[in-house]
């Protein structure tokens, strides 16, 4: 069986994002060629159906196509929209384009402490928080994307843009306020 | 550059962070960031300052320590002559950094607003398994879920009666003026190096200053600087006219 | 969205059986032509995924493709044996103590997503989901509480401590995100 078919089968049965990292171990499987050309397969393959493939940097889930979402909206008994916010976009922002970040970080760029509303994202289910060391980092999840309407963050309006305007800051002294 | 009607129009808006207030002032101007914007809002921003201060608002403490930064941009450009310490340079020069940046993301959270939850891509819907299973592993003990209950409220968000402690700690803008000009007043002929010397933490020094220069500002100070590293002489203009450098 | 895609989508959120007469009734067709002409496209169009379409004379279902049978059985052999983990007694201890209690409430108290945790207690029949209104409630099963020997309530260790920990916390106000 090939290996793109292998993914969407776990992906499906799961019914809910799996890690890449441990997809990887179970195929026997590097981080390699291999591995993207079977997501970018895929991917293509799904595009003329009703499921998507979301990819994060850690994360894979099968959602439905956004195309779908108002009519996958009539078929749900409870709302799930909701708004996130001036304070919580502006820490999502900062997420997308800078994860894995901690939150000191996410304090330093925002002039404020970020620790209701990360814990807020959290509880969401839009970030998620792995340790490292005695910190945490923050990284996107796929429901982020999900809301979003993209399979990859890289299909974000504008995103290259806002990457490269960030990326020339890279260099900001550390200085606070 | 007395704060105009609409200082106070965005003074009942709550702004979480002194960035966002700022941005906000710079680009309601149509500016761009640099420090002639910077030094150009400064007034309005320490307007809201003051009233958040009124009102003991969470966060003021923070607002406070980049005023500091703001009227220390402003003086310089009120008084070119004024020499600026590397470390004043650079924390200028890191605030309009971090504020462009904070712009891009400011711009960025824009369209995630727009586009959250516009086209939503949805999870199936989660349905339990039907075949009745019990699988108990060595966490489903009485000790065992004690000790996960007691890391649970260990960990739960304390309240943050704290910060508000923080905020009263520090030196209020208006204390800080207020203490000067009658002071000024009695000496009536003070310098800044005098001034320096007395306050021994760095940001009064700051504070203090740029208070003096609010009050020259407003036409009851005269400031006299003899030449570029020379002391900068103060003295209260009795007739109280205006006068500039 | 040709019709095809639309099934696809209803059969694989609701990731149950459909049936067909509320799927046509929900799209406005008849059973004739355009009907099985949907269905042909999609069953040929799943050929080469890892999904297939089932029919029977009443309903749809979309199903992992038998050549994938025994992959899934290993699959789900496997996310039955691994521990609950540190976060899952975690989990497992909130229900015990504050049951019937909704996901939102226990993502609160956690301040994280619970949502793939509490999957992996229902699958191991260590809790029990009531529908109540639009939201799900969550309960020991019989089984755990005799396992743990557990008759009341207020029997529990430092019952009315923790309840008032997480009481009080309840009424702390919380930025709202």
């Amino acid at each position: 069986m090939p290996l793109d078919v292998l993914v969407e089968a776990v992906l499906f049965y799961k019914a809910t994002p799996q890690k890449v990292t441990s997809l990887q171990k179970l195929f026997g499987v590097e981080d390699g060629d291999e591995w993207r050309a079977a997501l970018d397969r895929l991917q293509s393959r799904l595009q003329s159906g009703a499921t998507r493939l979301i990819i994060t940097d850690t994360e894979l889930s099968l959602t439905t196509a956004p195309e779908l979402g108002e009519f996958i909206e009539t078929l749900r008994k409870s709302e799930l929209k909701g708004d996130i916010g001036k304070a919580g976009a502006e820490t999502l922002a900062i997420i997308l384009y800078r994860e894995p970040i901690t939150r000191a970080e996410i304090d330093r760029i925002r002039g404020v402490n970020s620790s209701f509303i990360i814990r807020n994202l959290l509880v969401k289910g839009l970030i998620s928080r792995e340790a490292t060391g005695n910190t945490f980092q923050f990284r996107i999840t796929p429901e982020l994307l999900a809301h979003l309407g993209v399979s990859k963050k890289a299909e974000l309006p504008r995103f290259s843009e806002f990457m490269n305007a960030i990326d020339s800051f890279s260099t900001t002294p550390t200085e606070t306020v | 550059m007395a704060p105009t009607k609409s200082a106070f129009s965005i003074k009942t808006e709550h702004f979480e962070g002194p960035l966002e207030l700022l941005i906000e002032l710079v680009e309601k101007r149509k500016l761009l960031i640099n420090n002639i914007s910077l030094a150009s809002v400064t007034d309005e921003y320490i307007t809201h300052v003051s009233d958040m201060q009124e009102q003991s608002l969470p966060n003021t403490a923070q607002f406070i320590a980049l005023a500091a930064t703001l009227l220390l941009i402003k003086s310089k450009s009120l008084l070119p002559v004024l020499e600026l310490t590397d470390e004043e340079e650079t924390s200028i020069h890191d605030l309009e950094d971090r504020l462009r940046l904070y712009q891009i993301y400011r711009d960025i959270s824009g369209t995630i607003v727009n586009e959250f939850g516009s086209r939503m891509m949805y999870e199936p819907e989660y349905t339990p398994p039907r075949e009745p299973l019990f699988l108990p592993d060595d966490f489903c003990t009485l000790p065992a879920l004690l000790e996960a209950m007691e890391r649970t409220v260990t960990n739960l968000p304390k309240p943050t009666v704290k910060q508000v402690a923080k905020v009263r700690a520090t030196v209020s803008l208006e204390e800080m003026m207020d203490s000067l000009r009658t002071r000024i007043e009695k000496q009536i002929k003070t310098s800044f190096f005098k001034l320096k010397q007395e306050e021994a933490e760095h940001k009064n020094v700051i504070v203090g200053f740029l208070a003096i220069l609010e009050l020259f500002k407003q036409g009851n100070l005269i400031i006299t600087q003899i030449s570029k590293f020379e002391d900068i002489e103060i003295e209260v203009d009795k007739a109280a006219t205006p006068r500039y450098y």
